[in-house]
């Protein structure tokens, strides 16, 4: 008959009315991702042996780091000089953690990175040390070096 | 630090990574393909060859799913025994809607069954006899082209560091480099296959309907219509035509309307700029069989221009203005050959492999 | 209220008029306010949101914000529009939405003006309105308001026919285009209402209503989907409030109308009911029409032109006269 | 004396139905279509020759932004390419996991349509119904790959990332549920007589025109087509379940609205299969060369988007990068057959038949 299928839909409306609501308190509740959340990068620059994998991985080539010699003449190689991420165009691909064979460049779940300027969206090394919390847990750096390939 | 000190920088590792990375290169394949060969060796007799020959690929489907694959296809491969067996169901689902399928059907039906009896036979002489001689072959190859691919990637790295030492990457300068770094490269690529048809691998199942279609296109159009005709393996056997781009519009049309040929589907085309010449690939499918075709049509680079197929598929239509626009082909007969992605006022082709953006800024 | 009109003017009773009409203004605005409130409220409820809650306590004051950011905002008027009409669309569209109101009794001794053609001023006032619409649409100098105006204008014309139609079942009923007198007839047990004797001129009212209002499933003219905004495509600011205004004013009339023609007006459902006040009863019975409305929002996709039009013309004119027919024959036998 | 005009409207490129930046000019008579000129390109980024200066992991990332409801299948098309082509080998377990989140990214992807061709025709509510359920599959796949909409999840030879603990069975508590769900669907819009008498007989074609203006997925299938990559052509292990087809009969926008739905419930089949059928253990990741690069030669691919066919055709001359990368996008194909349908319709159809086709821009332009 016609008009049941309006009748049907002002039903489920009406149902829904008095169903459980899915907004969440966003600013007021921080939202808790998952452990694989793909936030804003956090870097350890001890950790850091200028492989340059990152960067050369990067696809919107917002990574630039660059090395120094390591200070203690004891010991070879580099370490971390300067380490900027561009988050203007950071597309957050995991694809820097994910080659890293250091872990020293890791994910975080924190997300929020609204700024008045684009200025300041090109972060340092210090900043990107600072983003300390919700740090990952698991990274599978499948892409690394000793990991990767023919294993 | 400067880009140019990091530059340097990257490419000292890029070299010591690079040899890291050769060795465990070399290592995978070989390790697969004896791994696979000497499987092939001691399964059925028909397993072999149809890994032999696709060496392009070495590690091939069946193992992944062990029972599944060998029990349903005995080549290895998918795309035989598979097809075969869907075709016909093919015909029958698609029969309803359209009208005379019955040649197709039975074309469908009569042509495979010769091929993998005939593929099974020639197949166990050299399974038998090479099993063993083989992997060393394979091995051989690998080194042959990793030389030559080590020697292209080489000129290629000084090519760009002598771009980047002129400071200033003119787009003249930084696309020669890059052209000069790219040849070797394709020779390379080039000669690799030419080494390795040394030893005649068996007929593609896909061989007769290829066959059949050349012979169709030189009868009804023209003797010299067909240029080439090769299977394309990896991508399940896929026949593959090259036509001269002047009788491209009549081997479209009997294409289309052909009984035994009825491609009623334009898949997809593409353009590509082979730097020496240009190409649009037409990938084909006929709905009623399921057969799949891709045909070439190569045109010189300066003045670019194929026949238009959107009266005989209006498919091409939007596909021909996207080849017009990013890669300059001309395509005389289609009805509204207008700039789509680009804004109409876009000076250069940007999918042209020299293309340089006028406005570097953008 | 009658010792007023029927005693010499002074300036004390024009101090009256004046504050009962201001009375009036606060209620209709307060109502607005809740109204658009309680609109979202519902409608987000209806999926799985739950509305406006940032601004005051549960978000009561969103509407007070909204309003106040109308207000603050910069006038804009398009450079190649018609700017006399530009002007003057939003004031035409508004001042008879308010004007309707004179003529709604919402209790037995609450009318302000008891005229004997109560329905015909509605109608015949608010069809100034929809000149107000294709002015709007005209003026904008933009296609899709033209598009909006013009749609409006083919609309609410048509339906003008079928609403005044359906309620001449209820005329001939009471006997009096006048509102209170229609009420009056209803008083006793709720069948005694015109909704069950005049179910079909009922039915055919609230959708020729809902049509008028146009609101979903017949929001044609502002169709967002299709003509982006309609009519007000190139309003803001206050201009564009004056349109929202009078939209949801014009709900308030039409849910008024709808509780005083079939439901009953301030009469409770049964006489006991009485020591209930007849303004709650009247109130209730308006609220559950309004929440119609909204949730039908909720619910339904909207109709195509030429349906829109077919449906006024091909089903509602025609049930509107067989109703009268039955009505008339109704009387004639049972008197 | 009357003068009557034709009126030029530019239906976008901001526009609320033309889900992105598109724009059509159309000619009016009075609200009549009598010319539709579709123009596209505002979204054009050159997916394509970005890739050629980037290899293949690099490419992934891009591909998500293609077709931006549905990811994965575009994650799926062309590391399927590139493993064809250099003839990988992929663990069962990471096939499994793919056609997993392919399925669900299918039903996820056909709410959004559902939704959003409900929004146009004028009901709010679907919109947010679709959106709501939409999001559990969206927490499962960030729970899966950290991401919501741009997964990155692929990779030659397997996918990144495992199931985490407990994921399968939360996938099983979201099919078992979205049955009902779907039916809720129905009951709020399907039968709608307002919807019906909108969406019936609307932008009808026949096979041969469907066929011949190469459209695929249910706009192909709406015309009595049956032609699934899914059965005809089948790749991953769809040639292991059980599911249907399901066909229209008039090549209307009501055939592709009901197909759609269907489709969404073939897919809960599969699902239901594959996770019956999810391996216990094993490899996310295959045997991968460290670098990968193909071997010279050149492929094309296919399989069923949402959206009908996406074909990745890659030509490689043995290095890292791709020396050309072309998709075919389902929504840029199907989309020309637009023009030739709006001719003669009202403005109002022209929102349910755009609508009908179900284009993705990010897709259209690449």
């Amino acid at each position: 008959m016609k008009g049941t299928g309006i009748i049907k839909g002002l039903g489920v409306t009406l149902k829904t009315m008095g169903s459980k609501k899915s907004t969440l308190k966003y600013p007021d509740v921080p939202i808790e991702m998952p452990d694989r959340f793909r936030g804003i990068q956090y870097l350890d620059p001890d950790k850091c042996i200028v492989c340059n994998q990152c960067a050369r991985i990067c696809p919107t080539e917002c990574i630039t780091l660059t090395g120094k010699p390591n200070p203690d003449p004891e010991k070879k190689g580099k370490v971390l000089d300067t380490f900027d991420v561009n988050f203007e165009i950071c597309i957050l691909c995991d694809l820097c953690t994910e080659v890293c064979p250091t872990e020293a460049i890791v994910m975080t779940n924190n997300f929020e990175l609204a700024a008045y300027s684009r200025d300041d969206l090109f972060k340092d090394v210090d900043w990107l040390y600072g983003n300390n919390t919700n740090v990952r847990e698991d990274n599978n750096n499948i892409g690394a070096p000793q990991r990767g390939g023919a294993k | 630090m400067s880009g140019e000190d990091r530059r340097e920088e990257s490419a000292k590792l890029n070299e010591t990574k690079g040899e890291e990375r050769r060795e465990t290169e070399e290592e995978a394949p070989t390790e697969g393909s004896a791994g696979t060969s000497a499987e092939g060796a001691g399964t059925t007799p028909t397993d072999a060859p149809a890994e032999g020959d696709n060496r392009e690929d070495v590690p091939s489907a069946e193992a992944d799913s062990g029972a599944a694959g060998a029990g349903a296809d005995p080549n290895g491969r998918k795309p035989e025994g598979e097809e075969q067996a869907s075709a016909p169901k093919q015909v029958q689902a698609a029969a309803e809607p359209k009208t005379g399928p019955v040649d197709a059907k039975q074309a469908a039906e009569g042509e495979p069954a010769a091929p993998p009896a005939k593929a099974a036979e020639e197949a166990a002489a050299p399974a038998a006899s090479s099993a063993g001689g083989e992997a060393p072959v394979r091995r051989q190859e690998t080194d042959e082209e990793k030389a030559a691919r080590r020697k292209a990637a080489l000129e290629a790295r000084e090519a760009a560091k002598a771009a980047a030492a002129q400071g200033a990457a003119r787009p003249e300068a930084a696309g020669g480099a890059a052209a000069a770094g790219r040849n070797p490269a394709a020779a390379a690529g080039r000669a690799a296959p030419a080494a390795a048809d040394a030893p005649p691998p068996p007929p593609s199942p896909n061989q007769p309907r290829l066959d059949r279609a050349a012979q169709l296109l030189r009868e009804l159009v023209n003797e010299d219509a067909v240029e080439e005709a090769s299977i394309n393996e990896p991508n399940d056997h896929l026949p593959t035509l090259v036509i001269k781009r002047d009788r491209w519009q009549a081997c479209a049309g009997l294409f289309r309307s052909h009984p035994e040929l009825n491609i009623d589907y334009l898949r997809n085309v593409a353009g590509v700029d082979h730097e020496t010449h240009m190409e649009v690939i037409y990938h084909l499918l006929s709905l009623d069989s399921g057969h799949n075709y891709a045909v070439k049509v190569r045109t010189d680079r300066e003045s670019p221009s194929v026949p238009s197929v959107t009266p005989i598929w209006p498919t091409a239509n939007w596909n021909e203005r996207e080849i017009y626009d990013l890669l300059g082909i001309d395509f005389p007969g289609h009805p509204d050959l207008r700039r789509i992605m680009m804004p109409d006022d876009w000076v250069g082709h940007p999918l042209r492999k020299d293309y340089a953006p006028l406005d570097p800024e953008v | 209220m009658d010792r007023y009109f029927n005693s010499p003017v002074s300036w004390g009773h024009v101090g009256i008029f004046a504050l009962e009409a201001i009375a009036a203004l606060a209620v209709v605005i307060v109502f607005v306010t809740y109204a658009i409130y309680f609109e979202r409220k519902v409608i987000g409820w209806m999926q799985f949101r739950i509305g406006p809650n940032r601004t005051g306590p549960l978000g009561l004051l969103q509407t007070v914000a909204d309003v106040a950011k109308l207000l603050l905002k910069e006038d804009t008027i398009p450079a190649r529009a018609d700017k006399a009409l530009f002007i003057l669309a939003p004031a035409l569209a508004f001042v008879p939405s308010f004007l309707v109101l004179a003529i709604i009794p919402y209790g037995l001794h609450l009318p302000f003006a008891d005229l004997n053609v109560g329905f015909l001023y509605y109608i015949a006032l608010s069809g100034v309105t929809t000149i107000a619409i294709v002015v709007a649409g005209w003026a904008s100098n933009n296609k899709y308001a033209l598009l909006g105006g013009m749609r409006s204008a083919a609309q609410m014309i048509s339906y003008e026919v079928p609403l005044v139609m359906s309620i001449v079942g209820v005329t001939m009923m009471t006997g009096s285009l006048n509102l209170r007198e229609v009420v009056l007839h209803q008083t006793g047990y709720f069948w005694h209402w015109n909704f069950i004797p005049q179910i079909l001129g009922f039915a055919v009212f609230v959708v020729a209503a809902v049509s008028e209002l146009n609101r979903t499933p017949f929001d044609l003219p502002e169709a967002e989907s299709e003509l982006v905004a309609g009519y007000h495509v190139e309003y803001s600011g206050f201009r564009f409030a004056f349109f929202m205004l009078s939209e949801y004013i014009y709900m308030y009339a039409i849910a008024c109308l709808a509780t005083i023609l079939f439901l009953g007006g301030w009469n409770p459902p049964f006489p006991q009911l009485d020591f209930i006040p007849g303004l709650i009863w009247f109130a209730l019975k308006f609220a559950v029409i309004v929440f119609f409305l909204f949730w039908i929002r909720a619910t339904l996709p909207r109709l195509r032109v030429d349906q829109l039009m077919g449906m006024a013309w091909k089903v509602l004119l025609p049930l509107a006269i067989l109703n009268i027919f039955l009505t008339a024959l109704g009387i004639e036998w049972w008197g | 004396m009357i003068r009557t005009e034709e009126l030029l409207l530019n239906v976008g490129p901001q526009h609320p139905s033309t889900h992105g930046v598109f724009r059509i000019i159309v000619k009016l008579d009075g609200e009549i279509i009598t010319e539709a000129t579709p123009v596209m390109g505002y979204l054009h980024r050159g997916t394509e020759k970005l890739a050629e200066n980037l290899n293949f992991t690099q490419i992934i990332p891009y591909t998500d932004r293609m077709d931006y409801v549905s990811a994965m299948t575009n994650n799926y098309v062309l590391v399927h390419a590139v493993e064809k082509l250099m003839g990988l080998e992929i663990p069962e377990r990471a096939e499994f996991l793919r056609l997993i989140v392919m399925e669900l990214q299918r039903v996820a992807s056909h709410m959004v349509w559902w939704g959003t061709y409900l929004l146009d025709i004028g009901a709010l509510s679907p919109f947010l119904y679709a959106f709501n359920d939409r999001e559990r599959i969206l927490q499962l796949f960030n729970e899966l790959c950290g991401a919501r909409l741009t997964y990155n999840y692929m990779r030659v030879g397997g996918v990144k990332w495992d199931a985490p603990d407990g994921w399968i069975d939360k996938v099983k508590e979201f099919v078992r549920s979205m049955h009902g769900k779907l039916e809720e669907y129905d009951n709020l819009a399907s039968g709608n007589e307002i919807l019906l008498s909108r969406i019936k007989g609307v932008g009808a074609y026949d096979a041969e025109t469907a066929i011949a203006y190469g459209l695929s997925g249910a706009n192909l299938r709406s015309t009595g087509v049956k032609w699934d990559l899914r059965k005809n052509e089948p790749y991953s292990l769809y040639d292991r379940f059980e599911f249907d087809v399901p066909v229209g009969t008039n090549g209307d926008c009501y055939d592709r609205y009901l197909l759609r739905l269907e489709e969404m419930r073939q897919s809960l089949r599969i699902l239901e299969q594959a996770l019956e059928q999810f391996p216990e253990g094993g490899e996310t990741m295959g045997k991968v060369p460290r670098v990968i690069r193909p071997p010279a030669g050149e492929i094309y691919v296919r399989i069923e988007s949402p959206r009908g066919e996406i074909g990745c055709y890659i030509v490689s001359k043995g290095k890292a990068e791709p020396y050309r990368l072309k998709f075919r996008r389902p929504s840029f194909v199907n989309l020309q057959i637009l023009p030739k349908l709006l001719v003669g319709e009202s403005m109002t159809n022209l929102v349910t038949i755009l609508g009908g086709i179900d284009i993705v821009l990010g897709e259209v332009d690449c």
